[in-house]
């Protein structure tokens, strides 16, 4: 009834003694989600509440057994604490913090190729498989359980879309919040891919927004490996568009990144898109009944 | 954060990649010294942060001083497509045999780099990636292996034999510069060959990483020197993302995809946005009462929708925040406000309670759009 | 009837206009093998008797589909030829130059595990597959096909031992020369890996030496993975102990690293341990008439 | 190539790891001076190529200048485990709190560095990793990320606290100094506390790896610093690898594994070998005529066992090339030479029709290795 995250979860957090990072563990703790460890360098050996705090990833993983590891670490440090779950076998990590330099997230991606751990984000709001587990900053109070899947590249839209489909008595398998960030883990073509494979997600909601191509690479995807409905979003039609000084963006991608461009790939291979966010749910809502 | 091509040029020699002799001139009279200085002509270019200068009269050639002294006076007054030019850069003018591309781009939908290389200068770059992108040479470049030997090889076999190790001595540069000051693109259009053999940089595309900026403070020092709107500052001065646009109803929303997707559904409802502006994850009353001074300081805005979907931020906290905030700015123009999520109702009740004649309170985002484009028309 | 290397293989030589190059280049074409290419930087457009050159292997890979790379390159630039195949989407990387650094080596190998790429070597004789293609610098006459697998980390025991074979008239499916460099691409464990697999293959022999404990980890892998038969030869029982300063690479392998420790450990887990290379013959020809 | 401690220190100061202040000294009167300067005491420790000083006598406390003179003096005569000692290094002897141990070395199982720290120094590190594994910290270091932050972190953590700062600095500069350096092993046995809270490395094991030599010209110049036997030159110089042994039957070979196999078969037919020489691919008259002469100045050897399979060395050739040696170099025992592979058959009858009286042409290598070791009992 979901992916990436569930109630076989055992929860690290990185960075769980700052501010940010106690609000949110005790959330996440409160939320159901079994929280095992938090680690914070020259901290170990105290506790929150009761959680344990080690000085290193190795150290929690190998006391805990944790499995899945949620960074709330400053931007200097960040990517270096997503290197450290991932050597000491984390299976997920999901990276909360914004504002990481790009370069460092891209030795990260570069190096997470070779290895078994999935990223999520970062400068994103987690994931959450309602009524099972929650790693991140999704409140959970707008979540129901049920057989509709979200991706979205925008945090708040996440909130706000989800929102719409509880209203409307529509339940979620699982929702991933990506992140927008130029280089990130785990994203829509791999999100679509997990939720296809899920037996207990029915439908999937993407939500994109200007700029890159993620959203046109997942409609090639959706083209050739996606069976189940899909339902979309795209933010921006009427954003202010970018300065933009150098040429080799868009001759990389090959797309305009424009709203219109993605939601015109992606209703092209069959995807219908919707035009508001009440709109998804209202698209959801006729595909389930259909 | 894109940096102006003179800036881009300092950093060029500083990693010892070739470029034309220049001076930054804030007078037409430095100009023209500057054209005497090269032997009587120079290339004269607005200093701007976008691109497109050659076609839209950025970029002139002039044969003497005094042409050189009437192109900067011309640029310095009328500034380029909108943007104030506050310097530009007179250039020498040297004998081009010919001319390339190059440039090196943070890729996103491989999480790599991506360098580009084409003997195909002088046209314009994207319309040849479309019509015959057999012509550019790309590779991509694995950021834990860096910029190898094999790479420059397969990148400059694009071009003709004399250029090839000239152009292999820039783009490994290039790498350094990008990687060591944390660019996200260095584009060199064009690369020129001269007449002498040598290959150098005539133009210089540097963008920054933003995220980066706090390792390198010569950067955060370069970027007081963009010419801002004084509005914009103040509200990037506050921790707002701030964009002024062209319509009547003013948004104010909590989340980057809020705000865009706000937009849109204005749009629908028949009204066009006067900005954008997301406060974030904040929403005291000092945040409110700043967002709603910035946005009422423009006199084209007919309406305020305030569009707050709760998650961790709470509508009770938004809804006296607003409050509070009209006890401080005066609402010249009726508020749109939906308040959505955590807390939604007990916010709500806190807003009727208070019954401030401007504020309209509205349950759902599509009625409140309606709603403030209703309200922006009345007022036209 | 192979692996690695067979009749699909269309192979790129790395430094083919060198004197080795060019030399083991026709030598392999002799035998049969499909050589498509040869790459020299600066030597595009030239060709050695009717081979074509080309400056970079993406060209090369480009102009003939070439899916095999042999290396003969200089030690100073053997690694970046090794990512430039890599890079290329080679799929098979048969590295003969001896002499590389092994921080370089530590490199390709990080690299190579985010790709497709497999590497033989560095500082080995390559790859045989007896009939249908030869890479790298194991005399073709020596060998004929047949039912055996072979892989050797020492490149002249590989002719001795093949010889002895064919001599008994024992073919051999594919003969594999990994090299014996303290860090290289495939070794025991992925050979035997793919002899297992192989229908062709019925029983396989793996020739270690003294040093290391790739041995001894290949005994491990055999008793958990290995149903066909394993006969084993191990070269340096009377071999000079080495000089050792530090402790750490006795501390990091738990291993002696000597011939009767690997001897042992292979026979523990029911591997016949021949005495010397006639007996390794003498022992795949019973365990084949048994 | 192993670094004598003095060399490794060198390059621990150049990388700027604490090391005690110490002299090389060639005479017991330079040790006694040292003492003099370390304000009368001094650690004297022979300088040789392998390790287990500290058992084996190689190190010395002493507490007078005359004392540490008499330890030099001692040393300098008797050598060390067989090994020439020609210098000594006196070091200033420090107020120890406590002793650990760490190295980082490449690990051939992984192809990548594995990092190592303990708090248990002055143990025997190789039992204390069998005995007790738990107590020393392993971090495995990806070559393309190098040594992270974290990596160190989880390495001093099995320190005590005082301690870990030092020992923190000491690490990263030994991962920079092994990177650079192009070392496979670094080994500080022990690292030790101060009473005044300093870290720092009382010993140093630096090996560098032999094949990026040619990128560090001084390593190659240290190198010439290593007595070696003058046969063991003459060989090495001719590029053939050669190991004396203590047996009787000289060996030539082609090819590592083959040598070694060799020496196997040997063993076996119950003689023993004199060494190990292999001449690699060559096997010119020159090449045969070295090695010949190399192994015939050993007065131990009684016959030698020349065992060649052709692969891509022809065997017909490997035959003239012996014949021709045997003109230049007076063959005193008798030679055994098998002869396999290409153009064996070829090569056995060239040496056949030669008819020299000192060579026994035997084709395999089984009864080969039986022959010479008869022929050696025979000359007992």
């Amino acid at each position: 009834m979901s992916v990436l995250v569930d109630a076989d979860t055992k929860l690290l957090v990185q960075g769980m003694t700052g501010k940010e990072g106690t609000f949110h563990t005790l959330r996440n703790r409160a939320y159901g989600t079994d929280v095992v460890a938090g680690v914070t360098p020259g901290k170990g050996g105290q506790d929150i509440e009761g959680i344990p705090v080690f000085d290193t990833v190795a150290e929690a993983v190998h006391a805990t057994g944790a499995n899945t590891s949620m960074i709330f670490v400053g931007p200097r440090f960040a990517a270096e604490a997503i290197l450290e779950s991932a050597d000491a076998g984390i299976g997920l990590v999901a990276c909360i913090t914004e504002g990481i330099a790009a370069r460092d997230m891209a030795e990260v991606h570069a190096y997470l190729e070779g290895t078994a751990t999935t990223l999520v984000g970062p400068n994103c709001p987690g994931v959450i498989s309602p009524g099972l587990a929650n790693v991140g900053i999704i409140p959970g109070e707008v979540c129901v359980p049920g057989r509709v899947g979200f991706v979205s590249r925008s945090g708040t839209l996440v909130y706000q879309i989800v929102y719409e489909l509880t209203s409307r008595g529509i339940g979620q398998s699982t929702c991933i919040g990506m992140g927008g960030d130029p280089v990130h883990g785990i994203g829509f073509i791999e999100s679509l891919a997990m939720f296809e494979g899920d037996p207990d997600t029915d439908l999937m909601i993407m939500t994109g927004e200007i700029g890159g191509d993620d959203e046109e690479r997942a409609a090639s995807f959706i083209a050739e490996r996606v069976a189940k409905p899909v339902v979309a979003y795209i933010a921006g039609f009427e954003a202010p568009v970018g300065k933009r000084m150098g040429h080799a963006g868009a001759i990389v991608t090959g797309s305009s990144g424009t709203a219109a461009a993605k939601a015109e790939a992606l209703e092209a291979v069959g995807v219908q898109v919707a035009r508001t966010p009440s709109e998804v749910a209202r698209l959801v809502a006729d595909r389930l009944a259909g | 954060m894109d940096l102006y091509e003179h800036m881009g040029k300092d950093l060029f020699r500083a990693h010892g990649i070739p470029t034309p002799a220049g001076r930054v001139c804030g007078a037409p009279q430095e100009a023209a010294e500057a054209a005497r200085a090269f032997g009587g002509s120079a290339v004269v270019k607005v200093q701007v942060q976008v691109g497109g200068r050659g076609k839209g009269g950025g970029v002139e050639l002039c044969r003497s001083p005094d042409a050189a002294a009437v192109a900067a006076e011309r640029m310095l007054r009328d500034g380029f497509m909108g943007h104030v030019v506050d310097r530009v850069l007179a250039e020498e003018l040297l004998p081009i045999a010919q001319e390339f591309y190059t440039s090196i781009v943070l890729d996103r939908s491989t999480g790599g780099y991506l360098a580009l290389m084409t003997a195909e200068g002088g046209v314009d770059i994207e319309t040849l990636a479309r019509e015959r992108p057999e012509t550019i040479r790309r590779v991509q470049v694995d950021p834990l292996l860096g910029l190898r030997s094999y790479h420059v090889r397969e990148l400059t076999g694009a071009l003709p034999v004399a250029a090839r190790e000239g152009a292999a001595d820039v783009v490994r540069k290039l790498f350094e510069l990008l990687w060591e000051r944390d660019a996200t693109l260095v584009e060199v259009n064009p690369l020129v060959l001269l007449d002498d053999g040598r290959v150098i940089a005539l133009d210089a595309k540097v963008t920054v990483d933003d995220n980066a900026l706090p390792r390198h403070p010569d950067f955060a020092a370069l970027a007081q020197e963009f010419p801002i709107d004084p509005v914009e500052k103040r509200a990037k001065d506050a921790g707002l993302q701030y964009v002024k646009l062209d319509g009547e109803v003013g948004i104010i929303g909590n989340g980057a995809g809020l705000v865009m997707s706000t937009l849109d559904v204005v749009a629908r409802a028949g009204a066009k946005a006067a900005n954008f502006l997301d406060i974030g994850g904040g929403a005291s009353a000092d945040t409110m009462a700043t967002s709603l001074e910035v946005i009422l300081s423009d006199p084209a805005v007919r309406c305020v929708f305030v569009n707050i979907f709760g998650g961790i931020t709470r509508c009770d906290v938004v809804a006296n925040g607003v409050l509070e905030a009209l006890t401080r700015v005066d609402a010249t123009v009726p508020i749109v406000l939906r308040l959505d999520g955590t807390n939604a109702e007990e916010g709500r009740r806190i807003i009727d309670g208070a019954r401030h004649p401007m504020i309209v309170s509205v349950p759902t985002m599509d009625e409140a759009a309606a709603e403030a484009a209703r309200l922006s028309r009345e007022a036209a």
